[in-house]
């Protein structure tokens, strides 16, 4: 409990107020995500709840294959055929996961857009590089290709890109960290009210990741827009979000805002999370993530947690503890026996 | 941008459809037109180049003579004809009242013409330059060919060469090589007015200048057929009024769907040609006549007459000449005796020492005959197989393309082959089929296996005949000669079956033309 | 969504995922089966000697299912024998040119440079020469049987297999595996054998599978043209016999759709049990 | 040398061999152009044999024909058929203008509703009337292109007499050529529309798992607007090289339906010119099918790198 007591009173009153005049622009309610495999049912997410407020950051860390992109990718529709879904993301007032592909396509790209993770791959290889940016504009706002590549161009000067070959040339032709420009152009263009990124600095080296994520931030502190990071990097996260999720095995198990979470973790696996980072000492979690088609019973850290004790185990009575602000805002939250 | 794709595509497909609607039976004919569906399809609209051709054009170039029904030759272009007693010079009156169709008379000269200019740029008819001195015309205008050597059967072979325009013909240097897909100017009762190969039909017209009994047609159409169903259905249909092929039979399993229809009759002939199984009597085994006579044992006769030619016809004699020729003699009827076959083997020295049911040769080695076959014939061929293996003679079946059929021919490649006897090729040489066995004279359909001293004198004797009972004699000699040696065996004298629509009536038939002849678009009038 | 994506493939390779067959999967699986099994037990299957002559022309009855032929032969027995060529000139055709097109694309792929140029120089050739004529006049020249056939066809038609091999083997080449082969100095032969060829197995059967079917469909079109093996009962020789026989004017219609329709659903199950192989390879329905 | 330079090369080295091989292959067949050429029922002295067949130029030894083959062709003279009195020039215009005005619509409608009902397939797959459309096709794809035709031919002409039975045209009139055309080029278009939606709708299928379409969906473009904006261009690519490669199969495929349909086309041209060893027509026709398979495989080879940009910079 001691951990609980120190949070307490680290909490200082002007982090909190920030947060309670802010409404939640996106709330996801009890999201369970299943997907029929030859294997059997794969529950990639099991009620997961999450609040994104406006101008907010929120960043969803977790090992990879914990499901972090399966919760990101329902609010979208963009799941697999054979996936289904469960819950509510209500979004302006309207369930995003009731939405028709028509309604949706509508959002997309317009009100709610997504940076893939992998941008050579994410970019049509035949298609010009400006083209590709201007392509919502045309489809959305229905302006004539020219008026749509002039903008294309603005945002490419926009993001550091303006020498005058770059609209004209191919994906293939530009780099790892050009390309995923290429790919936040088209994302902000439209200036969306939230941008859902999907590891933005994967696969590219340490420096153009920080590129990307200044210009991702920069970009999203110019459109006032909230911004949902997919990522497991946590130092990243540290830099850019203001909340933190952590997820494991399908299930959110904490969240907080990110000098609580790194000061004081509560979550056994955030501890050793955060004890993996190399400031930290490199110190690898034992054992190896659980199956998603028979997850253990009663908290799913349960066979790898140091702190773990005879009930954890248990079926029944484990749910998430609210630690509440001032206000009823929620401060932290976390799923464990201990608190 | 894809609908509009879609819409366009479907349209076009559209307005074909209605396009082909529109334009259902726009048949432009003048007059009474005679229609004949005919599967002889014609490559170049070349007189003498093309051999379908060629048989088509003599209505508008007749020939000097004709075959009779009865087999014997009269004159067509001709009046009368007579052959000296030496059988070295020949007269030929022509008829004084043929016009050709742009107005000139045919005179002797035409005919003089006709022959020295054949015999020169005309490869088939290349014998005639050192049989023949030279042709010259009395002052009666009757023509007199001398010839170097008696040749009794110079009337026969003029029964084949279309007579000429010399005012036409002087100024082609090749005649192989000139075709008019235009008007040719033609004596005959109707003219060629035109050849349309992409809708392969000839057209013809009657000739204004045509002083003979009148014809009952303004026009006849000759519509080539490639595929012989389709014939089949055009004729059942009415598209054409008769049918004719050169030299063959309309096919004997499509005749009862044409009479269940009710509006078709017959004319039926016995074809002058056969079918036969040829024997390269150069090499062992089939030099051995034994053999021969022992496969014509094994052979079941009935059985061949009535799965190829579904009983239209009758079992033939071994003396290989069918009773429709003239000087026919009836020779011992060919057997199938499967024990008699194998008793001859035995004791010609074919045993079967391992026992596996295969005959060994004299030579100890196993017979393996090479039976060299074509397409048309492959169904004949599977079936001689069949009755060889059962008296112990294996054979392997080579199917091979005509042209590779030829040459492997020449070259002797085979042991069996079963090809046929056309009516001109069992005329030709020295008539009685002895054009095909003769081993001196070569040609795409002729086997020339014969090399006996005998056979070839007896085939100069008939060259060289001079009278009628003489050419009796050597007939039936070489009958006997076929009946005796076996040089080939025929599976079957067949009938030839010539469909007709009943509306059109008065065809009359030749042995060597079929109902193609002057005589018969003479008679042939419409009905009903 | 990829990192989850990576977890499936993770578990697909551990455990062996079963099979997952499409419904066309089995239905293509089961007649390629039966009509092989036809082939394999035809003495057995066929009611009678598809050689021995009934009476000729029969309909359809409870002695002859399938009437006779021209020669009084029984249809029935005469398609089941059938089958036998089918598979002979299928997979004699189709065995012929995957193992050329395998073997040319390997080396073409794998030394690349000059040894890539002239082979695919002789692939742009052999896609150039006409192919039936060249088929007319080996069937003229040798004796035409069956085999003759197979092998023929697969001399002409390995040329797509190579090219597909080819840009296969180019890819694999630059994988780490390799490289990592060729720096320990194993010969280039073994390199190939044992690291390229088994990973473009799943590129090759599907071609094996689709030359099958093209050969079928070629074996019956020459037979049409009448050049096809009169020793050997085959159902494009047995449709050719209908046309020439009557068997179309006089509407024994079971006569050439019997075989015609044999045929077609061979190829098809060929093609169908091809693409079902692509599938469970997660390399997409490529019906070439 | 440049790649061009490369690729030219080996286009003209294939071309002279391909042209070497039109020379050697009708040769290689037994029998001439003089075996088949007289009639079976005619006796001809050897000395008329011989002249006929110096005419033809055939008693020159084998090197000396392959000189003067090489001559005429350099100087465009395709030469003389002996079988069919003509040039054979003259013959392969008129007839090639048969084929073309068979197989061109069928090309280009069936490539064309091919592609693109092809992708609506691979787009749209698993929905009963993708699944109606690939049966069919499938079948249409799996049958002997000439069985197909002569069935067509009997039910459509014979007993609905919908169509002429026969020929090019009877009359000659546009109407009575399309007329007689229809059919063959209906099933002329239905043979290229099955290959190439088969091709397409695999090709969709792979590129529609893609990143970059699951990209174009996060972008808010709707159903068929991913498909024909992006997938379309990019599935197109095998396409167009199975095309070329299909070429010949194309023509070989008016070879049978111009049988079943008695149309003298090229198909049949050189069907019966090979029967009867017709070597001028042999040699010309092959070299018109080498020019338009080259010229099908260079003008993939344009539309390829125009299409797919990373070709010109491999």
């Amino acid at each position: 409990m001691t951990d609980l007591q120190d949070f307490m009173q680290g909490c200082s009153r002007a982090a909190s107020e920030s947060m309670a005049n802010n409404q939640a622009i996106l709330s996801i309610e009890d999201l369970s995500v299943s997907f029929e495999t030859a294997m059997g049912r794969v529950m990639a997410a099991d009620g997961v709840c999450l609040k994104l407020h406006e101008r907010e950051t929120v960043a969803l860390v977790g090992e990879t294959g914990c499901g972090k992109s399966v919760v990101v990718s329902s609010i979208v529709q963009l799941l697999p055929g054979n996936a289904s879904v469960r819950g509510r993301a209500i979004y302006e007032g309207r369930d995003l996961l009731s939405l028709g592909e028509k309604e949706m396509a509508g959002i997309r790209g317009s009100e709610i857009a997504m940076i893939f993770q992998n941008p050579s791959l994410a970019l049509n290889p035949i298609i010009k590089a400006a083209e590709q940016i201007a392509e919502p504009v045309i489809i959305h706002w229905r302006l004539p290709k020219s008026q749509a590549l002039d903008k294309a161009g603005e945002m490419l000067r926009r993001l550091g890109l303006g020498n005058r070959a770059i609209p004209g040339m191919f994906p293939f032709q530009l780099s790892g960290g050009m390309n995923q420009r290429v790919m936040i152009a088209a994302a902000m263009i439209l200036s969306p009210k939230i941008i859902i990124a999907d590891e933005p600095s994967k696969g590219l080296d340490a420096n153009s990741a920080d590129e990307v994520m200044g210009e991702i931030a920069r970009l999203r502190d110019s459109a006032g827009a909230s911004l949902l990071l997919i990522t497991h990097d946590l130092g990243l996260a540290r830099k850019i979000s203001d909340r933190m999720a952590v997820m494991y095995c399908g299930q959110i198990i904490e969240t907080g805002r990110c000098e609580d979470i790194f000061n004081q973790p509560l979550h056994p696996y955030t501890k050793a999370l955060l004890n993996c980072l190399p400031q930290r000492g490199f110190q690898p979690i034992p054992g190896s993530s659980p199956s998603m088609i028979e997850p253990p019973e009663g908290c799913r850290f349960y066979p790898r947690c140091p702190e773990r004790q005879d009930e954890c185990c248990m079926k029944a009575g484990l749910q998430m503890v609210r630690i509440l602000g001032p206000e009823g805002e929620v401060l932290r939250e976390v799923r464990c026996r201990l608190y | 941008m894809r609908r509009s794709l879609y819409l366009l595509a479907s349209l076009l497909l559209l307005c074909m459809l209605m396009l082909s609607t529109a334009s259902m039976g726009a048949e432009e004919a003048t007059g009474e037109v005679l229609k004949i569906g005919s599967p002889n399809v014609i490559k170049s609209a070349s007189i003498l180049g093309d051999s379908n051709m060629g048989v088509f054009a003599h209505l508008s170039n007749p020939t000097l003579m004709k075959m009779a029904a009865d087999g014997t030759i009269k004159g067509l272009t001709a009046g009368s004809s007579e052959v000296s007693d030496d059988g070295k010079t020949w007269k030929f009156s022509i008829k004084d009242n043929l016009y050709w169709s742009d107005g000139e008379k045919l005179t002797p000269v035409d005919v003089q013409f006709t022959f020295n200019y054949l015999a020169e740029n005309y490869p088939a008819a290349g014998w005639m330059k050192n049989t023949v001195d030279n042709i010259s015309i009395q002052e009666d205008g009757t023509l007199v060919f001398s010839l170097n050597k008696p040749y009794s059967r110079l009337n026969l072979e003029f029964a084949t060469y279309p007579i000429l325009a010399k005012h036409i013909w002087e100024s082609i240097d090749d005649p192989m090589e000139y075709t008019n897909e235009g008007e040719n100017v033609g004596f005959g009762p109707f003219y060629i007015a035109s050849t349309d190969l992409g809708a392969g039909v000839i057209y013809f017209k009657k000739n204004p200048y045509w002083k003979g009994t009148a014809p009952k047609f303004d026009s006849i159409e000759i519509h080539t057929f490639a595929n012989m169903d389709v014939l089949s259905l055009a004729l059942e249909k009415g598209d054409v009024d008769a049918y004719y092929k050169y030299a063959g039979t309309y096919p004997y399993s499509s005749i009862d769907k044409l009479k269940e229809t009710g509006n078709f009759e017959f004319v039926e002939k016995d074809n002058i040609g056969l079918i036969f199984l040829g024997m390269n009597l150069m090499k062992e085994p089939m030099s051995d006549l034994s053999f021969r006579k022992a496969i014509s044992y094994a052979i079941n006769y009935s059985e061949i007459l009535k799965l190829d030619a579904l009983g239209y016809g009758k079992v033939p004699n071994a003396g290989f000449v069918p009773p429709s020729m003239m000087n026919f003699k009836e020779t011992a009827k060919l057997e199938y005796n499967l024990t008699q076959a194998k008793g001859i083997l035995d004791g010609a020295g074919y045993k079967d020492t391992n026992g596996n049911g295969i005959l060994e040769g004299k030579d100890g080695k196993e017979i393996k005959l090479t039976f060299l076959t074509r397409t048309d014939y492959q169904r004949p061929t599977e079936l001689m197989v069949d009755y060889l293996k059962a008296v112990g003679i294996d054979s392997e079946i080579k199917n091979v393309d005509s042209s590779t059929w030829i040459k492997q021919k020449d070259a002797g490649e085979y042991d069996l082959t079963i090809t046929r006897s056309t009516p001109w090729g069992m005329l030709m040489h020295a008539n009685w089929g002895t054009g095909y066995f003769d081993s001196r004279r070569t040609g795409e359909g002729v086997l020339h296996v014969l090399d006996d001293a005998k056979f070839h004198q007896l085939c100069d004797d008939i060259l060289a005949a001079t009278s009628e009972d003489q050419l009796k004699d050597y007939a039936y000699e070489v009958q006997d000669y076929y009946a005796e040696n076996l040089p080939a065996i025929p599976l079957y004298w067949n009938l030839v079956e010539t469909p007709y629509n009943k509306a059109f009536q008065g065809w009359y038939s030749d042995p060597l033309y079929g109902i193609f002849n002057v005589d018969s678009f003479l008679s042939v009038e419409k009905t009903q | 969504m990829t990192d989850f994506c990576e977890r499936l493939n993770e578990w697909k390779g551990n455990r062996l995922m079963p099979m997952i067959i499409s419904k066309s999967g089995w239905l293509g699986l089961a007649f390629f089966s039966s009509f092989l099994l036809m082939a394999a037990l035809s003495p057995v299957l066929a009611p009678y000697d598809p050689w021995y002559r009934f009476e000729p022309y029969l309909p359809p009855d409870e002695l002859h299912l399938l009437g006779t032929n021209d020669l009084g032969q029984d249809i029935l027995s005469e398609l089941i024998f059938g089958s036998r060529a089918s598979v002979i000139v299928g997979f004699g055709a189709a065995l012929m040119s995957t193992a050329i097109g395998t073997a040319a694309g390997l080396v073409s792929g794998y030394f690349r440079g000059m040894a890539d140029e002239i082979i695919m120089g002789i692939t742009d050739i052999f896609l150039m020469i006409p192919q039936i004529p060249l088929i007319i006049v080996l069937a003229a020249f040798l004796r035409p049987s069956l085999w003759l056939v197979a092998l023929l066809m697969g001399c002409l038609w390995w040329t797509s297999t190579a090219r597909v091999v080819r840009s296969k083997a180019l890819q694999i080449r630059e994988t780490g595996y390799v490289q990592a082969n060729r720096s320990l100095g194993f010969s280039s032969l073994h390199i190939m054998l044992s690291d390229v060829l088994p990973n473009i197995t799943h590129v090759v059967m599907p071609k094996f599978l689709l030359s099958i079917a093209s050969a079928m469909i070629a074996e019956a079109s020459i037979s049409f043209l009448g050049l096809g093996d009169p020793t050997m009962k085959s159902w494009g020789m047995m449709i050719n016999f209908a046309f020439s026989r009557g068997g179309f004017l006089n509407g024994l219609w079971w006569w050439y759709m019997a075989p015609g329709l044999c045929i077609t659903l061979f190829v098809l199950s060929v093609v169908l049990l091809g693409s079902m192989l692509e599938e469970r390879e997660s390399v997409s329905l490529r019906l070439q | 040398m440049s790649l061009t330079g490369r690729k030219a090369a080996r286009y003209f080295i294939a071309i002279f061999l391909i042209i070497t091989f039109n020379f050697a292959i009708p040769r290689s067949m037994p029998g001439d152009p003089l075996t088949n050429l007289l009639g079976e029922d005619v006796i001809l002295s050897d000395s008329s044999v011989q002249e006929l067949r110096s005419k033809m130029g055939l008693d020159k030894p084998l090197w000396q024909q392959y000189i003067e083959y090489w001559q005429s062709i350099l100087r465009l003279d395709l030469g003389y058929s002996f079988h069919l009195h003509k040039p054979v020039s003259i013959l392969l215009q008129d007839r090639m203008k048969w084929t073309l005005l068979l197989a061109g619509p069928a090309l280009i409608l069936g490539s064309a509703l091919g592609a693109i009902l092809g992708a609506r397939a691979g787009w749209r797959s698993g929905s009963r009337r993708e699944k109606v459309h690939t049966g069919i096709l499938l079948a249409v794809y799996c049958t002997p292109p000439y069985f197909l035709s002569l069935i067509s031919l009997y039910l459509f002409s014979f007993q609905l007499g919908l169509f002429p039975l026969k020929g090019l045209y009877s009359t000659g009139s546009a109407a009575d050529i399309a007329h007689h055309l229809l059919l063959p080029a209906v099933m002329m278009t239905l043979f290229t529309l099955s290959r190439n939606y088969m091709i397409m709708r695999g090709s969709v299928l792979q590129e529609k798992s893609s990143l970059y379409a699951a990209f174009a969906r996060a972008k808010g473009l709707y159903d068929e607007q991913i498909l024909f904006r992006h997938i379309f261009r990019n599935a197109l690519l095998p396409i167009i090289t199975l095309l070329a490669l299909d070429f010949g199969f194309i023509l070989s495929g008016a070879l049978f339906i111009e049988i079943v349909f008695s149309m003298n086309g090229m198909g049949s041209l050189i069907y019966d010119a090979l029967l009867s060893r017709d070597y001028p027509v042999l040699q010309g026709s092959f070299l018109i099918i080498t020019i338009m398979v080259v010229s099908a495989n260079l003008l993939a080879d344009l539309l390829y790198s125009r299409l797919d940009p990373r070709v010109k910079w491999e």
